[in-house]
């Protein structure tokens, strides 16, 4: 019972949350309805039992790639609302539309099929994160390294991207000769 | 959020068999009471400790010793106005001290707190009910505490942004940036403890360290304790990386335009993850604790001596630069970090 | 004048001490040697065990710095300058303000104010006497220039006050009578030096 | 004053090695003031005669030590202010000077203004050689309002000096004090001047002068104002300030037409009442002296808390109906401009009695004279040597007239005639040379007629004038009875022995002889012996060289005073006597020169400080309060003829003239805007009241203001007309006459101004018509109390008219002296 008004409820409010997170024109109020909303996906994992799931959406989604999102923000005035451009309307709802439908088929689909089994169970006694692992590094670990060497690449190449004029000071004046000039006399003696 | 979260914890709890609902709720209520009070109390022994290391008294006045110093101090902040400046977004702002408290609450859900106890029969009601020392006993309750850390991030970086106010959202953009980069190094640490023991249940670290000091991580992991103080003293903005609300650069941070109590909810939160830490600092590298004898008097001498620690660090240390903070994020205690990762891995496999 | 000359102007002798500083490091590895110099140097711990140490000190050792104000006071100096006090004669008991003014004078705040009137016995005599400590800054110049050692400033240095003008009178800073076994001797700031009389000529007094 | 600063009359003098100016025959230390060169003193007073008592002035001319008080200039004189014998003897002075004096500085009312304090630290006096057993030296009260602490004393005498040389009371001097001989070892060792010094200093005190504990003087002060150290002070000013606390406010004393220069000094009450009050008036004591008046009468503000303006618009109301304004002279020309102003704009009348006859008289002198004023002021029959007063009670009427007269005798080895009904032993004391004709009320007439005899070129006179004066004279023989001694032998029998002896002794025996002499029959009329006036005015005229007169109020009142302005214009075209008037009351000049008054007050009346049916007053007790002459700014026109401004010592808060002036007519915004307004055609000038300094500078220059034009106009022939008989007033006579001290209202309001209203009279006519008595004037009647007064003589009374409420005025009308019936009450 317990899991059905979980369920529920979660639902609705995810739902709302993402709404918000669509139709607000304040920045703050989505990214902090996308924030709650993540949070709430998290808590349908652990009502199917995936802690280690759940956990790990809490920490990726809402902990990480959301809070890289709210950095972004930081350059905009959270303060006032944003002045949308969505011309020609009845395209961006065209298209808003069919991905919306498509998405809704692909995942309404299981709800007719028996076919749909879980191809690697859980294993009684086994704790979530040792499923998760096991699956991982026996039949997805191809993909996941590959994901690994991918997000290696990228990640070095924002280091590149970044670190382009890392040795560059933005506040130092550059027109002054920049070297430490109590230190050089030091040296000098 | 708060109820909701709650009803989170209730309903998985409902798997373990000799817990009931009504044992949880109890639960629920006791870390929610006595952590605030100890909350506050941490502000009373921090005077106190920061006073008598400069050579003061501290709070002497109010109560014995000042002992009833934090009573005053709660009147005043539920007394106080409630400030809400002109062009904040008034929502965000009143809701982001609320999820501070709440994230850290709900970390301390998967947090061994307090030992597990029968309620007497004899007390109508409740009596008999079983109270366990775990709220909810995740078997990935360490990745939960640093996911709900994580998300506690919110509260500042809301806060921050909804107050328009220029110290403000510094105070958020160095909250993001300090919370972000910390939690790598938090959970690159931790991880080759959980290595060692290969579960993510405190339980399980508890039980894996069971039998005397000798068994304590500490001593097999002593470069992963000290990366997860580091990172722990960062994550729960403690000096010397008490970089967000640093007055004399940021006035106040993030909680810049904050008064009255809802200052006080950031201010309690703060506290609440200084236990957290130390609870999980005190579990997995320090033994955590024994359910026979003084077993939980022992956990509790642990955490009370991280949260001293804390609080002696701030007496002795300045604190660092913004810059020197990220450097020592990112290019040393996080390589480190790694590197620990892999050692720990290479020794495992042989 | 250059701007390096402009700067130093004021500086004389340009004797400048450097400090013990160490070069900075160039080379990445520099750095990191500078890095691991630090991490293992044990200053952190040497400052923990300060402040461990003073605490112990604190409060197993009584030397704790705090004076309980309200309920403890520390002595002051003499030259203290705090809240004024009218003296007494030791003798006749007769307060020694002769009324002559020149504290009223002297004041740079100009708080002082009295009257003064021709007595029944020929004398000057002071009717009115009040110093407004909303103005008053203590500068000590009454009792410095008094020449009767009458108006002193005594050791009352709680000067709070509800009121922005508040203001005593005579009768608030004389010695009450019955204390008069109390007054202690003025010896701050005014009085008579120990040396005075090395430092006066002296006047043949025949009769 | 011949002060124009010739060629001829010019020195040239060196003092330490500058040459300076330097007026001749002056003396050295007068010479330096006037150039700013300081040469220490105490005792001498710039006015007044020196009297070497301190001699701290010792300096070197031409070689040889003299003091500087005492010694004329020369030409080319060389002058060293500072030799080291000298410097020797001045510290010795001023150590002996500080011999005994109290140390109590404290409490001495004169500390920091002390003379002897500067001088002591000027002199650099830092420790004692000298000392000498003290004598108890008493504190006395002299009078109403003189203190004298005499262990404060230093005897320099300056307040005799100028009592006795300006004032002419000599009401106090040097006496005994019986203090211990000096040791006879100082002599040799002290320096000479500094041992004189002290052996006079050492036996003398100050004590009235008439052997008794207290002083019978005009209660001037000016013996406190002269005094360098705190022995004399007022009495109501002992030990309630220090002077350094007092702020000077330079004012001009608005109580009679002198029109003295004075500082108002005041500061707060007490602590707890911040209002400011008066403690007292100063003055530049080298350069005016004052009055009692002048001195102690300064309290006299109209306190007011605020504006009452139900009052202001009913005295607007009053305004609107009213056809006439009374007023007197104890107002600013700037208000009396405003009068002026009304009356043309809205057809007042304006009534001011004492400005009225004033006005007339003025004008008729104008007329003959061919000036619009009179030729000299006060500081120039100052230094004339031959003074005449004619119908001027001086000792009442106006102190500086007073002064000057006295002054002339002391300082200029002077002569004067005093021409006046009312018998008064104060005056002949001033000098030998002093001829007092008590005359019978109505004869000015003749004393200007003998005047004009004595002192007028007979070739200048017109013949009728000529003939009229020799119709006087005669040659008659008399008989004179004449002492001779006479040799007499009696037998006397000794009461003792019994015996019987001869004994010759001489006995002065009267002989009948008769004389010629010529007689003056003016002299006899004026009630003097015609041949011993003219030895004794023989005498006086040796050696004299400048002449003034003095012409007082008696004259304004005066049923001839048209004739009598014509024959003071003709003494003047004649005879080198230059006249000087006394103007009624304090602004009376200046009233009759801005407004143009009318005799008789008709319908509805609107009172200035005078009686009326609205009554304006700067007194507090009139409807509509206004500022006393110490709360507003202002300029006043003096009997020298001088417009000098006056400040405001006190804060006003009530409503003055202009304020009714801005709503009855327009007026600008304050009462000084109307300064610059004032009538350049009457002599004044387009000056700014800010503009107008007032002060004095080192020479005695008077810096005040600005001196009124003498327009020149054309003159008529000047017929006079022969003395009128008939005027002369027989039996009961009243003068209508302020006792001294009290002047108007103002000054009775004063309160160390004792003088009350009443019938004053000679002690005896005062006995006679005891203490209180009904005079009636035919027809109106007062009733009045009789006071005595010591210093009248004969039988004529004085009625003073200080006090507007009994408006005296009305009861005299146009004469000073009526015949009445004094009933006893």
């Amino acid at each position: 019972m317990y899991e059905a008004i979980a369920f529920y409820l979660f639902s609705a409010l995810t739902i709302g949350l993402f709404l918000i997170t669509v139709m607000s024109k304040n920045v703050l109020y989505a990214m902090t309805s996308l924030a709650a909303g993540m949070v709430l996906i998290s808590g349908f994992f652990f009502i199917l039992g995936a802690d280690f799931l759940g956990v790990v959406q809490l920490i990726v989604y809402v902990g990480a790639v959301m809070a890289l999102y709210s950095f972004a923000m930081m350059f905009f005035d959270a303060t006032r609302d944003i002045k949308e451009k969505n011309t020609p309307a009845s395209l961006v709802f065209l298209l808003g539309g069919l991905s919306a439908l498509v998405l809704v088929l692909m995942f309404a689909g299981p709800i007719h099929s028996e076919a749909i089994q879980a191809l690697y169970p859980m294993h009684e006694g086994v704790g979530n994160a040792q499923d998760v692992g096991i699956v991982l590094f026996t039949k997805y670990l191809v993909p996941f390294e590959v994901a690994a060497v991918m997000l290696l690449v990228a990640m070095i190449a924002g280091i590149i991207l970044a670190g382009k004029k890392m040795d560059q000071s933005l506040t130092k004046d550059t027109s002054v000769d920049d070297e430490d000039e109590i230190l050089k006399q030091k040296d000098a003696k | 959020m708060e109820v909701v979260s709650y009803r989170n914890v209730e309903t998985f709890v409902q798997h373990i068999p000799e817990v009931t609902a009504l044992g949880v709720w109890i639960k629920a209520i006791i870390i929610l009471a006595v952590i605030s009070a100890i909350a506050g109390f941490g502000t009373y022994v921090e005077r106190k400790v920061l006073a008598f290391m400069q050579r003061r008294l501290g709070p002497m006045h109010v109560g014995p010793y000042g002992l009833l110093q934090i009573i005053a101090d709660g009147i005043k902040l539920f007394t106080k106005e409630d400030i809400v400046p002109q062009n904040a977004n008034r929502f965000i702002f009143m809701v982001a001290p609320v999820i501070t408290a709440a994230t850290a609450f709900i970390a301390l859900a998967a947090v061994p707190v307090f030992p597990d106890f029968t309620i007497p029969e004899w007390i109508p009601v409740i009596g008999g009910t079983f109270v366990p020392s775990i709220a909810s006993d995740l078997n990935v309750g360490i990745l939960f505490v640093l996911g709900m850390m994580a998300a506690g991030l919110y509260g500042p970086l809301l806060a921050g942004m909804a107050q328009a106010n220029k110290w403000g959202i510094i105070g958020a953009a160095r909250t993001a940036i300090q919370f972000l980069s910390y939690e790598v190094v938090t959970g690159l640490s931790i991880l080759a403890p959980i290595m060692i023991v290969g579960s993510l249940s405190f339980v399980d670290f508890n039980a894996a360290q069971a039998g005397g000091v000798a068994n304590w991580l500490v001593w097999k992991q002593p470069v992963a304790f000290i990366l997860f103080l580091i990172a722990g003293f960062a994550e729960t903005n403690r000096t010397p990386f008490d970089l967000l609300e640093h007055e004399a650069e940021v006035v106040s941070g993030y909680a810049t335009e904050y008064s009255g109590m809802r200052w006080g909810m950031f201010f309690i939160g703060e506290y609440a993850n200084m236990i957290t830490i130390s609870v999980i600092a005190a579990i997995v590298f320090l033994g955590g604790y024994s359910t026979e004898g003084l077993g939980w008097l022992w956990i509790m001498l642990k955490i009370a001596f991280f949260f001293f620690l804390m609080l002696w660090v701030r007496a002795a240390w300045p604190h660092v630069r913004p810059d020197q903070l990220m450097w020592l994020c990112w290019k040393v205690l996080m390589p480190i970090a790694v590197i620990n990762v892999v050692i720990t891995g290479i020794v495992m496999m042989v | 004048m250059g701007l390096e000359q402009f700067k130093n102007r004021n500086v004389g002798q340009q004797e400048y001490v450097l400090l013990d500083l160490e070069h900075t490091p160039q080379t990445p590895m520099g750095k990191f040697k500078q890095v691991v110099k630090r991490t293992f140097k044990p200053e952190l711990f040497v400052g923990l065990g300060v402040t461990m140490r003073e605490m112990i000190n604190a409060l197993f050792k009584g030397q704790m710095h705090t004076i309980k104000y309200p309920f403890e006071k520390l002595p002051i100096s003499p030259r203290y300058r705090a809240i004024h006090e009218m003296l007494r004669l030791l003798e006749s008991g007769h307060y020694r303000c002769i009324g002559c003014g020149l504290c009223e004078k002297i004041c740079i705040s100009n708080c002082i104010t009295m009257d003064t009137r021709y007595d029944e016995n020929q004398r000057k005599e002071v009717s009115e006497y009040t110093i407004n400590f909303g103005r008053c800054i203590f500068c000590g110049y009454c009792a410095e220039v008094c020449p009767e050692l009458a108006i002193v400033h005594g050791p009352r240095y709680e000067t709070a006050s509800e009121q922005r003008a508040s203001f005593s009178l005579f009768e608030d800073m004389l010695t009450p009578i019955d204390k008069l076994n109390l007054q202690q001797e003025y010896d701050g700031f005014g009085a008579v030096t120990p040396n005075a009389d090395e430092n006066i000529k002296k006047t043949p007094l025949a009769y | 004053m011949s002060e124009v600063k010739t060629v001829e009359n010019m020195v040239s003098i060196t003092i330490d090695g500058t040459t300076y100016q330097a007026k001749e025959g002056e003396y050295i230390l007068n010479a330096a003031r006037a150039n700013d060169v300081f040469i220490p003193a105490i005792c001498y007073l710039t006015r007044c005669s020196p009297t070497l008592a301190c001699r701290l002035c010792l300096v070197e001319a031409d070689g040889k030590q003299v003091y500087a008080c005492n010694a004329k200039v020369k030409d080319g004189m060389e002058i060293t202010v500072d030799t080291p014998n000298i410097l020797e003897e001045r510290r010795a002075i001023m150590e002996v000077y500080d011999v005994n004096h109290p140390l109590q500085c404290g409490v001495c009312d004169k500390s920091g203004e002390c003379e002897l304090q500067n001088y002591t630290l000027e002199l650099a006096v830092d420790s004692q050689s000298y000392a000498i057993p003290d004598t108890k030296r008493e504190v006395k009260d002299w009078s109403t309002v003189l203190h004298y602490d005499a262990g404060l004393c230093i005897v320099c005498e300056r307040c005799t000096t100028v009592c006795k040389d300006m004032i002419g009371d000599a009401a106090i001097s040097t006496t005994k004090r019986g203090g211990e001989p000096l040791d006879k070892a100082y002599k040799e060792t002290m320096p000479k001047d500094a041992y004189a010094m002290w052996n006079k200093l050492q036996k003398s005190i100050i004590a009235p002068s008439n052997g008794t504990d207290y002083t019978n003087c005009s209660d001037c002060g000016e013996c406190t104002a002269v005094c360098p150290v705190g022995a004399l002070t007022g009495r109501d000013f002992v030990y309630t300030s220090n002077a350094w606390e007092l702020e000077r406010v330079p004012a001009t004393c608005a109580h009679c037409s002198s029109g003295c220069q004075i500082y108002y000094e005041k500061k707060h009450t007490s602590v707890f009442d911040r209002s400011e009050k008066i403690y007292r008036v100063t003055n530049e004591w080298n350069y005016v002296s004052l009055c009692g008046a002048g001195r102690y009468g300064y309290d006299f503000e109209n306190r007011v808390e605020g504006k009452d303006e139900a009052a202001f618009n009913a005295a607007v109301e009053a305004f609107k109906k009213a056809e006439t304004i009374r007023f007197n002279s104890v107002i600013t020309n700037e208000e009396a401009l405003m009068l002026q102003t009304l009356k043309e704009k809205m057809g007042f009348k304006l009534v001011n009695p004492d400005a009225r006859a004033f006005q007339k008289f003025l004008g008729a002198y104008a007329k003959a004279a061919g000036q619009s004023l009179y030729s000299y002021d006060f500081k120039e029959v100052m230094v004339t040597d031959f003074v005449i007063s004619v119908g001027a009670s001086l000792r009442n009427d106006n102190p500086n007239a007073r002064y000057a007269f006295n002054n002339i005798q002391k300082m200029n080895k002077g002569a004067g005639l005093y021409f006046h009904p009312v018998g008064d032993n104060l005056v002949p004391t001033f000098g030998k040379n002093i001829e007092v004709f008590t005359h019978k009320v109505g004869l000015e007439e003749a004393a200007l007629y003998l005047v004009l005899d004595l002192f007028a070129d007979k070739e200048k006179l017109p013949e009728d004038v000529k003939s009229y004066l020799e119709s006087f004279k005669s040659t008659t023989t008399k008989t004179v009875k004449e002492k001779v001694m006479k040799e007499v032998t009696e037998t006397v029998i000794d009461e003792e022995t019994g015996e019987e002896k001869q004994v010759t002794k001489k006995v002065p025996e009267m002989v009948e002889k008769e004389i010629t002499i010529e007689k003056n029959g003016l002299v006899e009329l004026l009630g003097k012996e015609s041949d011993a006036f003219d030895a004794a005015f023989e005498k006086m005229m040796k050696k004299k060289e400048s002449f003034s007169m003095i012409v007082g109020e008696d004259l304004y009142f005066h049923d001839r005073a048209e004739n009598i302005a014509k024959l003071i214009a003709l003494i003047e075209q004649t005879s080198p006597v230059r006249v000087a008037m006394i103007p009624p009351k304090t602004n009376s000049l200046g009233v009759a020169l801005i407004c143009d008054l009318d005799d008789e007050a008709t319908g509805y009346t609107v009172g200035y400080n005078e009686n009326g049916d609205f009554r304006l007053s700067a007194l507090g007790d009139g409807d509509l309060d206004m500022p006393a002459m110490n709360q507003q700014e202002g300029t006043l026109t003096n009997m020298h003829k001088r417009v000098t401004p006056t400040n405001a010592a006190l804060e006003y808060n009530g409503y003055e003239l202009n304020d009714l002036m801005k709503v009855l007519v327009g007026a600008p915004e304050l009462t000084v805007d109307w300064t610059e307004k004032l009538p350049v055609e009457k002599g004044f000038r387009t000056a700014k009241f800010d503009d107008l300094p007032n002060g004095y500078l080192n020479d005695g220059t008077e810096n005040r203001g600005y001196a009124l034009e003498n327009i020149t106009c054309e003159a008529e022939a000047i017929a006079v007309e022969k003395i009128d008989e008939n005027g002369v007033l027989e039996g009961e006579i009243v003068y209508r006459c302020n006792p001294q001290r009290q002047f108007n209202d103002f000054t009775d309001k004063a309160h160390e101004i004792f003088e009350g209203f009443g019938l004053y009279a000679a002690p005896e006519k005062a006995k006679a018509l005891g203490e209180k008595v009904e005079i009636d004037f035919g027809g109106k009647s007062i009733t009045v109390d009789v006071i005595e007064d010591e210093r009248m003589e004969g039988d004529i009374t004085a009625l003073a008219d200080f006090k507007s409420e009994a408006d005296v005025y009305s009861l005299f009308g146009p004469s000073r002296y009526r015949k009445v019936t004094i009933r006893k009450v």
